[in-house]
């Protein structure tokens, strides 16, 4: 019935980081398109207190407002109760509320557990490292998913995991750092989760030979850096928010909106492995095949999204 | 956790804290500077930022590592120098130029690599190192220390550099005048003005250079924002050294030890909270002032603007 | 970082305040500083115009934009009163960030909790109590290596802010934890419960608050015995000792008030807009304030009138420059040379009244 | 008659109010001591500021060796052979005597302490200059310190050496010295400047008189005239010259026999213990209503540390009762508020606020006390206008207004308000720490002229002071300190001047 003449999405950052930020506005500008309605982007609020921007946007007439980041759910459902303007965000199931405000977990768990399956069938000295600037939710459950692939596959793998600071996003130094030092721990394969950071562990990727003198290769999340590599980028466990979108415009448009939680998942491709030349084609069967199989439900992966969990399950992966 | 022990693994551990802590030894040492010549130099966190990115974008298109830190210190530098025409010449409050200096910087230098590098964020390939002969062979130590590009045994020659010259030299006595007493320094016939002037610019090329090294040989690459708060560490080293620069280089690799040590844990499952580590150093430091509570005796002048003839 | 000037009764601080004073010290800089920042703005190929018409439309003429404004001033007040105690009693508190997250999480873990078992009437005065309390705790340190040893407070106060930020996280992170969500956070206050906006606004009644520390605080100083100490001790601490004053017990006072009002700047901000605290949160809202302050000359009034300027800047800055696509960064730029510029009208004022008085 | 080494012609200098130098002639000859004389604010300081390049006249001319010069810095000052020993002492106290003697070297130099070592040496020879090269300047006594300026001057072949207000902070002993030393440069061929408020030392030590009076020189006096006349004679024409008019010469005041009544301060074996100074050896006094109690001695020997223990700004062994009361355990206030008070030596650092009000520095020692706050704290500006107005007037506090930083008062008038606040209320006992150095002859007078007042009316004096003539002329009993101790009291009275000489070098008396 309520025809949307535009919608907003809300990113910390740029949208310029081949990441987070990049794919929410990238999908939300496709969604926008598809749907023949104006998108509003606002990037680069921070970390800090987005109601001001929200209010406006309400005021402006926006008639969604997707706040795309966990670190808005406080805010936006709250400034949707009072404005009326329907909001959604991320990570919190729980505060659905018909009309205004849906949730949209953003895990790519199957698809990071695809990663880990690839990494330990890429690695040669039988150990793998994950590095993050940081421990949100959504790349907790990365990290859970990554190590438990990297065990489906190979037992005997060695999971390293190590967190450069807290909120240690742009850290580039501190990437390449931790990231060297992982290498040099005995790991040829590093999942990398970070923004601007994570240049940092593609350098410390290009620049360091793993311990056996072979190359070190990059697994990356969210983005497709492909147009930046070297020839070190194995693969990436994509996000694409689009067909999320575009459903809460639909949604909206015939009344349903917030009476649901929306997903990506690689049943739909929205979470999907990036095809690199560095990934021989036999291999890539075998990851298609276990794609087909999670789908069939064959493979349950478990999302976590706490990091004590995931700081405990690395622990005892790696204590073996 | 003991497999992990490899010499490969300490290596790049220590190799880690010399990387991490070379540039918090260049911003301490050069605000070590300004400070004895009584100049609070809050902006130094700006001048390393533009020093990373002018290095950066020097070395990137040189491709020269020595041209970066050239362009690194010149770039410290010109933001030294609006800082000494504006505290040093005109006295203006330092703490206000200091910070407002760091913002601008932080803005100025997150807008050009914006328009530049957004869409392509380049890198810099990896430093080729200068072994030193023996010294390189040993164990663990060798490499992690003496395999290094030769600006990091710069850096630390700077520290016998600079006592030669607090102890030794016509300079040394100016600054330390220029600090205790600029009244004295300026009955003597030399100007303070001049004195505080060049201590600052040295701030400047020193800060500028540790952002150089830590974009060009820390990252690889620029990133904004990417000394997040070095430069206000280098502050504290400098005030805790109190004009002694051999407790700036403890200081700095005390700092770096410390990033290695949450490194070292995590990668051996230690299940700790980067959070709880990253306080060790800072902890350390408190806890060192609280039970020996030395006084951190300061410049008397520090902070104050000079006026001739004024009481 | 003289703490001269400091006495309103000198007239070097109480300025005639003529039209050509005026002009030449807020509004010439003002102007200059916005033409700089014009000349960037041409350079990214942005009409300056536009984007100041959106900064004021968006931070000030509108009434959407000024409760924004406003709400946002609350908690930089709190923390322009706690510099202005500290700083006109010569004690250099650079501390105030780690005060303020300490206050804010300490806040963000008992609202919710007490809002369950008290009457809103009760439970936040309780939490701006328990606020100034962490505040006042976090500054003792410093408060007492100063009073006793003497060690220098900028050093001391900088390290227990950088300590405060990672405590406050792992507070949050390990202690405070609100096991509803995934995001690591602490319990989050229902908005009924929190400060009440003004009435026909969204303005949060914290803005009052900070309006009453300030004045309070300016008060204080200028008007009471113990304000009187607090300057005689921050301007001249022999003379102090000559008159009778304790300065370690006036220090240690000093430090716990700046950092209770700190503190409270954080409830504040958890009472009255965040609702709860999220890890790795910190707003850094001390480099703000700390040169606004410095421009004001200690002057509480004065300081409102900063404050009131740079919260205007930031709401309608992020508005400009999403509407006109300029990043987010640009809004550092224009503060930095606006603080530059003002600085420089103050020097320029202060050597007129050299030459006239 | 031989050229000046240098002269000033028609110097002018304006400051905002007032004329500080109008129009001032002075030729300054090779191997003459030039004495310069005026009131606190005559203009002094800024016609050497002049000299020295730290202040640009507004007009006139600076002739060195007969041409024109235009000294735009203290360097250039230098350069020309002007050497400066300034009020207020110009050296860095955390460094070494020989880094100070260093410090106008080029920035590349090696400061070569051997050299300069050897150069004191010499000075030791023939000037009688003994430092230690390795000692730090803040450690040094006045009087060293500027031992070690003139010494700098020598060094950087000064040809003419000024020295402001020199002996102001030095002992009669230092100064005798001082000005032997300064005679001695004068036959060297130094020209030399020499700035004093004390006639006798100033005529003592110097060929020619010019005198300043709000700026302009109004008068010279030759050596051939002072020689030609008596010393009362030239010193009652140079005070005409300064205050415009003829005036007796200092008041003396005949001492009362040893008062019957009860004393009502005793202290009794204070000891205290400094790091570095020399403390405080069991330190004995008693004064009575109305007596004065002078105490001579060579600066730093306790004199500081006893008054501030019996101000309750220190805490030492023994026991002080005040009127029987014992008050050992009283701080400052409550001594105060009880009738003990004490006039700093300190006025620019420890006395006044700087930038303070005169008006708020008149109160700065009652802190929340009625009339001045009410008894919730809040302070009543116009009580404390009025007080501030009443006292300008009483002491003759020259000041624009009672508005002003006191920082911009004159040492002198400075002097007067913190005078002020300690005789103001019930003042029982007050102790006086050097209460009339730097002062001019007019300020120096009324200054004691206050001190006797106060004591007629009853208040029990301690006057600490290294002006023993100053000693002499207020004391009833004097009391010698050296090392600590108080190592004899004497009656005042026609011999005592002699005996207290003998027991501050130490030759017990009789
Ligand atoms: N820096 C200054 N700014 C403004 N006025 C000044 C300054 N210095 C001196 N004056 C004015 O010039 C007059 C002369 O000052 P000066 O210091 O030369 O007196 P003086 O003879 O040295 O006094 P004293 O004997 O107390 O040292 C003073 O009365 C004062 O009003
Ligand atoms: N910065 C200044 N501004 C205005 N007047 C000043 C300033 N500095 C000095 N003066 C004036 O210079 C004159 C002399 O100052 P000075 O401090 O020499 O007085 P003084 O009697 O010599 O004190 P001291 O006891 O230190 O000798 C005073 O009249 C004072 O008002
Ligand atoms: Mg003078
Ligand atoms: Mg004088």
């Amino acid at each position: 019935q309520t025809k949307v003449e535009s919608i907003a999405i809300l990113v910390p950052e740029q949208g310029t980081d081949y990441g987070w930020n990049q794919q929410g506005v990238d999908s939300a500008r496709a969604a926008a398109e598809a749907a023949g309605v104006e998108l509003i982007p606002a990037e680069g609020l921070g970390y800090g207190d987005i109601r001001p921007t929200l209010r406006e946007l309400a005021a402006d007439g926006v008639g969604l407002m997707i706040a795309h980041a966990s670190g808005y759910n406080t805010a936006a459902p709250e400034i949707a109760e009072e404005t009326g303007v329907p909001v959604a965000i991320v990570d919190s199931p729980d505060k659905l509320k018909p009309g205004l405000v849906a949730d949209y977990t953003l895990s790519g768990h199957e698809g990071a557990y695809l990663a880990g399956r690839l990494a330990a069938k890429t690695t040669d000295t039988g150990t793998v490292g994950i590095v993050v600037s940081g421990e949100p939710p959504s790349w907790n459950s990365h990290s859970a998913a990554f190590a438990d692939g990297v065990k489906a596959e190979d037992d005997s793998v060695k999971v390293l995991y190590a967190v450069i600071g807290p909120a240690a996003y742009s850290d580039a130094a501190g990437g390449k750092r931790v990231t060297e030092s992982v290498i040099a721990a005995g790991a040829d394969v590093i999942f990398g989760q970070g923004n601007g950071s994570s240049f940092g562990m593609i350098q410390a990727v290009e620049t360091t030979p793993a311990t056996d003198g072979s190359d070190v290769m990059f697994i990356d999340v969210i983005g497709d850096k492909s147009e930046l590599d070297t020839g070190h980028l194995l693969s990436s466990v994509m996000w694409d928010m689009t067909p999320v979108y575009t459903a809460m415009i639909e949604d909206l448009e015939d009344g349903t909106f917030g009476t649901k939680s929306y997903a990506i998942s690689i049943a739909d491709d929205s979470v999907k492995l990036l095809k690199t030349p560095q990934i021989p084609d036999a291999t890539w069967d075998e990851l298609m095949a276990l794609r087909q199989d999670i789908i069939d439900g064959k493979i349950t992966v478990e999302p976590v999204f706490d990091a004590q969990a995931v700081r405990a399950k690395m622990a005892n992966v790696s204590a073996d | 956790m003991e497999q992990l022990l490899t010499v490969a693994f300490l290596t790049s551990l220590l190799a880690g804290a010399v990387t991490a802590g070379v540039p918090l030894l260049l911003a301490g040492l050069g605000e070590q500077v300004s400070e004895k010549a009584g100049v609070l130099n809050i902006g130094i966190e700006g001048m390393m930022l533009v020093g990373a990115y002018t290095g950066f974008v020097a070395a990137w298109s040189t491709g020269s590592f020595w041209l970066g830190f050239a362009a690194g210190a010149a770039g410290g530098m010109a933001v030294a120098l609006l800082m000494a025409l504006l505290c040093v010449r005109l006295g203006l409050n330092q703490i206000v130029v200091g910070i407002a200096l760091t913002l601008g910087a932080e803005g100025i230098t997150a807008l050009l690599h914006h328009v530049q590098f957004s869409r392509t964020y380049p890198r810099l390939p990896g430093v080729e190192t200068l072994p030193i002969p023996f010294l390189s062979e040993i164990p663990v130590l060798g490499r992690a220390l003496f395999d290094r590009h030769p600006f990091v045994y710069l850096a630390v020659l700077m520290v016998p550099l600079l006592v030669f010259v607090f102890r030794r030299t016509g300079l040394g006595l100016h600054l330390q005048a220029a600090g205790d007493k600029p009244a004295a320094l300026d009955a003597a016939g030399v100007s303070v003005v001049t004195t505080r002037t060049a201590a600052v610019l040295f701030t400047g090329a020193m800060a500028g250079m540790g952002g150089t090294y830590m974009a060009n040989i820390g990252a690889g690459l620029f990133i904004p924002f990417m000394t997040g708060g070095a430069g206000f560490i280098g502050i504290v080293l400098a005030m805790l050294a109190r004009g002694r620069p051999g407790w700036v280089l403890f200081g700095a690799l005390l700092f770096g030890a410390s990033m290695a040590l949450t490194t070292a844990l995590q990668v051996g499952g230690v299940n700790i909270p980067t959070d709880v580590i990253q306080m060790v150093p800072f902890a350390a430091v408190m806890a060192v002032l609280v039970i020996f509570g030395r006084r951190a005796k300061l410049p008397a002048a520090l902070g104050l603007p000079y006026v001739r003839g004024e009481r | 970082m003289s703490a001269t000037d400091q006495t309103l009764d000198t007239p070097r601080s109480r300025p005639p305040f003529g039209l050509t004073r005026l002009v030449l010290t807020t509004l010439a800089p003002i102007v200059a500083a916005l033409l700089l920042s014009a000349l960037v703005l041409a350079l990214l190929s942005v009409d300056p115009v536009a984007y100041y018409a959106y900064v004021l439309r968006r931070g000030l003429t509108s009434w959407l934009g000024l409760q924004a404004t406003l709400t946002r001033m609350a908690p930089l007040l709190c923390l322009a009163a706690s510099l202005i105690m500290a700083f006109r009693a010569g004690l250099w508190n650079l501390g105030i960030d780690g005060q303020f997250l300490l206050g804010a999480v300490l806040v963000g873990a008992t609202a919710q909790p007490l809002s369950t078992v008290l009457p809103q009437a009760a439970m936040l005065p309780l939490c701006i109590l328990v606020a100034a309390a962490a505040g006042a705790l976090w500054a003792l340190v410093p408060a007492l290596l100063k009073a006793y040893e003497g060690v220098n407070e900028i050093i001391t106060t900088l390290m227990m802010t950088f300590l405060g930020i990672s405590l406050a996280n792992v507070l949050v992170k390990l202690l405070f934890l609100d096991p509803a969500t995934t995001v690591p956070q602490t319990r989050t206050l229902p908005v009924a419960d929190r400060l009440p906006t003004l009435p026909e606004s969204t303005i949060s009644s914290g803005l009052l608050i900070g309006v009453v520390a300030v004045l309070a605080v300016h008060f204080v100083m200028t008007r009471t015995a113990f304000g009187m100490r607090l300057r005689i001790v921050g301007t001249n601490p022999r003379a102090a000792v000559h008159a009778g004053l304790s300065v370690p017990a006036l220090t240690i006072a000093v430090f716990c008030l700046s950092g209770a009002l700190a503190g409270i700047a954080g409830a504040v901000e958890v009472l009255g807009v965040q609702g709860n605290v999220r890890a790795d949160w910190n707003p850094a809202y001390g480099l703000a304030v700390i040169p606004l302050v410095f421009l004001a000359r200690f002057n509480g009034v004065a300081a409102i009138v900063f404050v009131f300027a740079f919260s205007i800047l930031s709401i309608g800055g992020e508005s400009a420059a999403r509407r006109l696509g300029v990043p987010h960064f640009f809004t550092l730029v224009v503060v930095s040379i606006l603080l530059i510029a003002l600085a420089l009208a103050e020097y320029v004022d202060h050597r007129r009244r050299q030459r006239t008085t | 008659m031989t050229e000046p080494i240098l002269s000033v012609r028609g110097l002018t200098k304006r400051y905002p109010g007032v004329v500080a130098n109008d129009g001032v002639d002075l030729a300054l000859m090779g191997g003459e001591v030039h004495v310069l004389l005026g009131e606190n604010g005559a203009g002094k300081s800024t016609l050497i500021a002049m000299l020295t390049g730290l202040q640009q006249p507004d007009a006139g001319d600076i002739l060195v060796d007969g041409t024109p010069r235009v000294i735009a810095s203290p360097r250039e000052a230098l350069r020309l052979g002007i050497a400066c020993v300034y009020q207020t002492i110009m050296l860095s106290p955390t460094l070494t005597v020989a880094e100070n003697l260093a410090l106008g070297e080029p920035w590349w130099s090696r400061p070569d302490r051997a050299k300069i070592a050897a150069e004191l040496a010499a000075m030791r020879e023939d000037l009688d200059i003994a430092v230690d090269p390795d000692a730090l300047a803040g450690d040094l006594s006045l009087g060293q310190q500027q031992q070690v300026e003139i010494a700098r001057a020598l060094m950087r072949g000064g040809r003419v050496l000024i020295l402001d207000e020199a002996t102001s902070m030095l002992t009669p002993a230092g100064a005798d010295e001082l000005g032997a030393l300064i005679r001695r440069l004068a036959a060297r061929g130094l020209a030399i400047v020499f700035i004093s408020h004390k006639l006798n030392e100033a005529l003592a030590f110097g060929d020619r008189v010019s005198v300043l009076r709000l700026g302009r020189k109004v008068g010279e006096l030759t050596p051939d005239h002072i020689a030609a006349q008596p010393k009362e004679a030239t010193m009652a024409e140079i005070v005409g010259l300064m205050f415009g008019r003829d005036r007796a010469e200092a008041m003396a005041r005949t001492p009362r026999p040893a008062s019957a009544e009860p004393p009502i301060l005793q202290a009794t074996g204070l000891s205290l213990q400094v790091p570095g100074g020399v403390g405080l050896k069991d330190v004995s006094l008693e004064v009575a209503p109305g007596e004065v109690l002078g105490i001579a001695g060579i600066d730093g020997n306790g004199q500081r540390e006893l008054a501030e223990v019996l101000a309750g700004q220190r805490v030492a062994a023994g026991s002080i009762r005040l009127a029987g009361e014992a008050i050992d355990g009283l701080g400052v206030g409550a001594r105060r508020r009880k009738g003990l008070r004490y006039l700093t030596d300190d006025r620019h650092h420890e006395g006044t606020v700087g930038p303070f009000a005169v008006a708020e520095n008149f109160v700065t020692k009652d802190v929340g006390a009625s009339p001045f706050w009410s008894a919730a704290g809040l302070v009543d500006k116009s009580a404390i206008g009025a007080h501030a107005a009443r006292m300008v007037a009483d002491f003759d506090v020259r000041t624009p207004s009672v508005a002003t930083p006191i920082g911009r008062l004159s040492g002198g008038n400075m002097q007067k308000v913190i005078l002020a606040r300690e005789l103001t209320g019930e003042a029982k006992v007050v102790i006086y720490a050097k209460p009339t150095y730097g002062l001019d002859v007019a300020n120096t007078e009324a200054t004691r002229a206050r001190i006797l007042a106060a004591a007629e009316a009853g208040v029990a004096t301690v006057l600490i002071s290294t002006d023993l003539d100053e000693i002499l002329a207020l004391s009833d009993r004097i009391a010698v300190m050296s090392a600590g101790r108080i190592v004899g009291t004497v009656p005042n009275g026609p011999d005592a001047r002699a005996a207290v000489a003998d027991l501050m070098v130490g030759r017990v008396a009789a």
